[in-house]
């Protein structure tokens, strides 16, 4: 199975993103991937006891990547939808989100109601890109291959929203100069539990994923990543609301 | 009054000092055959009588009018100069017809039919009217000339300027070229001929004259020319020539 | 190979819908940025043949940093660099309309003038010089030699090559893909996004595109037998 | 205008996060285009040599390959190696390999045409003087035809590789950390500079794509005088 | 027996019939030389010799083997054949002694130092020995061309054909060649002679066919031919080219 090659190359290849605050990016100051995912992957490395080497997915690049054998784990903000179990497996959800709107602050738009003819931003292959379709027919869908991209046509005032989870959209916030210039509104479009991809029919592997999620979350190692990024000092206040599911 | 008089031209390119003080008259129906080794400046020579070379000191009068006066449109000079090129340059893009009439009815502003006209008739005085409809490149070198020849009597120049008109032809092709240049001699044309075909010179010029680094070194009538060279240069080229 | 093919999912209902749009968005973009290409490479071209040194400069200079930069980031940058160029109520004006279309226009046009530029440029060069004195012999002045000698060859010299930069611009319409243009290689990625079947979707849109690339070259090939035999030296 | 993002970045942009990570940025573009055009040589020039012969089923291969690649974005050749490959071979390839496989496929063929071209420009003479002295047609090929026709397409190659170059920056597809990708990575961090930084690398790209033009025209003057003529 | 006796033989393009029965006998030192209009068929015909065209019909023999036999390997057959084109084609990207040595190392298998001697004996012999470090763009057209010679000559040929060896060259080349030609006729080589060069002719030839439209129309020796051609397409041609 995959557990043995990973532990005769002696490194577990992870996708993540590069682009998403906080989930996974390039740090300025050391140029090296950094985020949230990045640190599960770390800590699934560890338990496996191999090194972590990390490969740049995007949302339309992560399944095929994960079909092929390119890489052993998508952690990259990636949706478990039924569609997807198709083609590849899913972990537990290791973070739990919803579909929200990023507007200018004064632009008076307060739900997907509101959008009707007007230009949304989201990404390729993201589920957002299917739900926002779904919310608003009327809305005209503009998809880039990177969030950034997406905000960035919003800030140029190319599209009047952003659209994608929550937690996306507020690092995407707090990475402009005037966080307060924007705010992130309406009721959850859509539930987005994220799970880790993997491929399919590789029950061991996907079982010792599993576990190691589950023994992160009963240690506490689980809350200390996701304070670090999520926390009260953290530039990206989230409280933790929902529990993993755990297995006796 | 000569047709064509030639006082002391000079021409440099950059430097080089292609014609030197080179003067010559030219009367109204006569034919002068210009000779000389390869880079000597026959070309140029020539060539500054249409004013396709600029020269830099001394005058070329046609018909006693300076062809570097102000007031000489340069176009204007140039139909009444025709002009034949050892390279044809026919139009390839235009049937034989097409290249005589193009500029009698551009330039001249002559109605269609009439261009068309006077072009047959120019083909037939060359020999080649069965060929007016096909494209040049349907020719031998031969005809292409001939073709050539049509054209730039298309304009009812007063002069024609050859240059080398045999010399890019297969021997059995400079013959039906040199005839119809003989008609034209004959017919009156005043001509100025850069050829090293010695027997059309023997023939039909009135003048030859000899040209080594951009000088006239010889000149007089074709029998004095071949028979009795005075000049070393000279019967060392027709040594190699004959 | 343990993949099983599912042609359905991709020929049959909306999917086949969003491939037809794609060609459409393909076609059309092509087209619109061929003509612009156009009449810039021309006007470029010809500035650049004139003896006005401003021009002379200018045209070159657009030729050559068009020429020697890559079309994917000449997107990027017209699409998201041109925020901080244009004046606002310009940019406002822009942005209602279909943006990315515009911008996506924009890149494809000036990238393949600075080609078609050149390629003017040589076809004219090509014509030998004494084609131009024998015109000048006879009388013709320069505009008459250009109008009725010299551009009508040049002109049966560059079909075939702007023939080929139509080609390529269709090709590299592709990358507009980028912004968020919905042409046929933005459509095989969003059916592979929601089918997972990213090899059926290719395969249609690479087997679309060789087509239309083919039956172009092959009228190319028909072309230069049937209407280059006249020009030649 | 924020040109400090730029300066503070520069160094990614060079070379991406090496030493202390990978080697990317502009250094990796070049790796790209320098083993693209390594590679693409020898395919295109089996293949071009191949459509020369007089052999269908020595010419059709090389027919067939010449004229599909050339028929499809490279675009889309670099999506068929990245996803749709391993399909077929069973087995991955990493993205800036498999980015490299495509460049040299697809150069390959644009340099097949140019080996086939080059080889008919000589003039027929070379070929019949060489086998009227006796030489095979092998020979002949490998000691008067080739090494005239292969200076004679440097120009060429250099303009390939100019365009290779060029091409490189679509391994962003993919997510390979060339050029245009860190920047694009810049660009999503920061945010407020985009056109400061797409036209840093439009200039990065210029400098070396308009050497490498300038001299390929350099070569193809100096060439011309020792063509073969008649 | 005769070094090559041609036999009936005929050539097709397509359904343009090139040569038309032809049939010659040249035996070991004669010289053979052919004239006739552009297009007749000459190339074709001295070409077929080395197999440079294939013939459909007829049969070519050399020293009495037939050069078509399955047995007959061509690239052997062109060693004992060397040939001289109008054009020159020198390998330009070699230097002159490159471009002789080159078939004596690679087909002979001959050691370089030898192959450089053989070669330096026949540039002296052409009277270029001192060139042989230049590269043929260096070269006139006349010392290209005595190149071409030495070149045919260093695989020691039992034949030598000449295709217009002279017709691509400046009126003062033309003698350096013919010289060169001459002496090799007088030492003994057979050759096979296209030129319109009547006075090389009357001077080395021992034969002298015309051709037309494919067939021998006319032989005989040079006395014969230029004196008393019999036939009208000779006279024709000899008017236009004498
Ligand atoms: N545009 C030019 N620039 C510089 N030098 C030139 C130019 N045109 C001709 N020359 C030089 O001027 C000299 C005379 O040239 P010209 O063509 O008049 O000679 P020619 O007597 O006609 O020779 P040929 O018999 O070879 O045609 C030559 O040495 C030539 O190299
Ligand atoms: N490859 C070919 N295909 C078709 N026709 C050809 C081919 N080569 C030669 N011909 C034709 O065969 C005829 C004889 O050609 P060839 O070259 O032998 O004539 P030639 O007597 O050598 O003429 P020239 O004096 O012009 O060299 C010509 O009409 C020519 O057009
Ligand atoms: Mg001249
Ligand atoms: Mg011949």
């Amino acid at each position: 199975g995959r557990i043995d090659d990973i532990k005769a190359r002696g490194a577990l290849v992870c996708g993540v993103k590069d682009s998403v605050v906080p989930f996974g990016y390039v740090d300025q100051a050391s140029s090296q991937l950094v985020g949230f995912d990045v640190d599960i992957c770390r800590a699934i490395a560890k338990d496996l006891g191999v090194e972590l080497q990390l490969k740049t997915v995007t949302s339309s690049t992560r399944i095929p990547m994960v079909v092929n054998g390119q890489v052993d784990i998508a952690a990259a903000t990636m949706t478990h939808k039924h569609a997807r179990d198709e083609v590849i497996d899913f972990s537990l959800t290791y973070f739990m989100d919803g579909q929200k709107l990023l507007v200018a602050k004064d632009s008076g738009i307060k739900s997907a109601a509101d959008l009707a003819g007007k230009k949304v931003a989201t990404v390729k292959g993201s589920t957002s890109e299917k739900n926002i379709k779904t919310a608003q027919p009327k809305a005209r869908v503009l998809s880039f291959d990177e969030y950034p991209q997406a905000f960035l046509a919003l800030k140029q005032g190319k599209a009047v929203a952003v659209t994608t989870d929550s937690t996306i959209l507020l690092g995407l916030k707090n990475s402009a100069p005037e966080p307060a210039n924007w705010a992130i509104v309406g009721d959850y479009i859509a539930a987005e539990p994220y799970g880790l991809g993997i491929a399919e029919n590789d029950s061991d592997f996907r079982d010792f994923i599993n576990k190691t999620l589950n023994d992160l979350w009963r240690s506490g190692e689980y809350q200390k990543i996701y304070n670090k990024w999520f926390g009260k000092d953290s530039n990206y206040y989230l409280p933790l609301t929902w529990q993993m599911e755990l297995w006796p | 009054m000569a047709m064509i008089e030639i006082k002391d031209i000079n021409k440099w390119y950059g430097d080089f000092h292609v014609l030197k003080n080179v003067s010559e008259k030219v009367e109204q129906g006569e034919v002068l055959v210009i000779c000389g080794p390869s880079g000597s400046g026959k070309s140029t020579f020539i060539r500054c009588i249409n004013r396709l070379e600029e020269i830099q000191k001394g005058e070329i009068l046609l018909e006693g009018h300076s062809i570097h006066a102000d007031d000489v449109n340069v176009n204007d000079l140039r139909t009444e100069v025709g002009m034949v090129f050892q390279q044809f340059n026919l139009y390839p893009h235009l049937s034989v017809l097409e290249n005589v009439t193009l500029a009698p009815i551009k330039v001249r502003k002559m109605p269609k039919g009439q261009a068309e006209e006077l072009a047959m008739k120019l083909l037939e005085r060359v020999g080649i009217h069965d060929q007016a409809s096909k494209f040049p490149i349907e020719l031998s070198g031969g005809q292409q000339q001939r073709v050539a020849i049509a054209r730039a009597l298309a304009m009812k120049p007063k002069v024609m300027l050859f240059d080398e008109p045999t010399s890019a032809l297969d021997p059995e092709m400079i013959n039906e070229v040199l005839n119809a240049m003989k008609d034209l001699a004959r017919e009156g044309m005043t001509m100025l001929c850069v050829t090293h075909e010695m027997g059309f010179a023997r023939e039909v010029a009135d003048r030859v004259i000899f040209m080594d680094a951009g000088e006239i070194v010889e000149e007089g009538t074709p029998e004095h020319f071949f028979r009795n060279p005075q000049h070393e240069r000279t019967k060392a080229f027709l040594k190699e020539i004959l | 190979m343990n993949y099983t093919f599912d042609w359905n999912k991709v020929l049959s209902g909306e999917h086949l819908d969003w491939i037809i749009s794609g060609v459409g968005v393909t076609l059309q973009i092509s087209a619109v940025s061929l003509v612009i290409a156009l009449l810039l490479g021309t006007t470029i071209a010809v500035m650049r043949m004139t003896k006005v040194k401003p021009l002379i400069w200018f045209s070159a200079s657009f030729t050559e940093f068009f020429r020697n930069t890559p079309l994917l980031v000449q997107i990027f940058f017209w699409y998201f660099g041109a925020d901080s160029l244009l004046p606002r109520f310009v940019l406002d004006w822009l942005y209602e309309q279909d943006f990315e279309f515009c911008a996506g226009v924009i890149a494809l046009s000036v990238y393949t003038a600075s080609f078609i530029a050149e390629e003017i440029r040589a076809g004219v060069n090509s014509i030998p010089k004494n084609q131009l004195e024998a015109s000048r012999a006879c009388g013709l002045s320069f505009v008459q030699a250009m109008r009725y000698v010299i551009l009508p060859q040049a002109f049966r010299i560059i079909v075939p090559p702007m023939i080929s930069q139509a080609l390529n611009l269709l090709k590299n319409s592709s990358l507009c893909m980028t912004i968020g243009v919905a042409e046929l290689t933005y459509m095989a990625r969003q059916i592979e996004s929601y089918t997972f079947r990213g090899f059926e979707a290719f395969t249609v849109s690479t087997l679309i595109y060789l087509c239309i690339s083919l039956i172009v070259s092959f009228s190319i090939n028909f072309y230069n037998k049937r209407y280059l035999r006249a020009v030649s030296y | 205008m924020q040109w400090d993002i730029v300066i503070d970045n520069f160094p990614y942009l060079l070379w991406g996060a090496y030493p202390k990570g990978p080697l990317g940025g502009l250094a990796l573009s070049i790796l790209l285009s320098l083993g693209g055009i390594f590679g693409a040589f020898w395919i295109g020039l089996a293949a071009g040599l191949m459509r020369l012969s007089k052999r269908w089923f020595i010419k059709l291969p090389s027919v067939i390959y010449i004229e599909i690649i050339r028929g499809v974005p490279l675009l889309m050749l670099i999506f068929w190696f990245y996803f749709l490959a391993p399909i077929l071979l069973g087995k991955t390839l990493p993205e800036a390999e498999s980015a490299l496989v495509a460049f040299i496929v697809f150069t390959g063929a644009y340099i097949g045409e140019i080996v086939r071209a080059g080889v008919i420009a000589l003039p027929k003479g070379q070929m019949e003087a060489s086998r009227a002295s006796g030489l095979t047609h092998l020979q002949a090929m490998r000691y008067v035809i080739l090494p005239q026709a292969l200076r004679n397409m440097i120009p060429s190659f250099v303009n390939q590789f100019v365009s290779l170059t060029k091409d490189t920056s679509l391994a962003y597809v993919i997510g390979v950390v060339e050029l245009t990708r860190a920047a694009v990575q810049v660009n999503n961090r920061t945010l407020s500079a985009p056109m400061e930084i797409y036209l840093t690398i439009l200039v990065m790209y210029f400098v070396i794509c308009y050497v490498l033009t300038a001299l390929s025209r350099k070569l193809e003057k100096k060439m011309a005088r020792y063509q073969a003529r008649g």
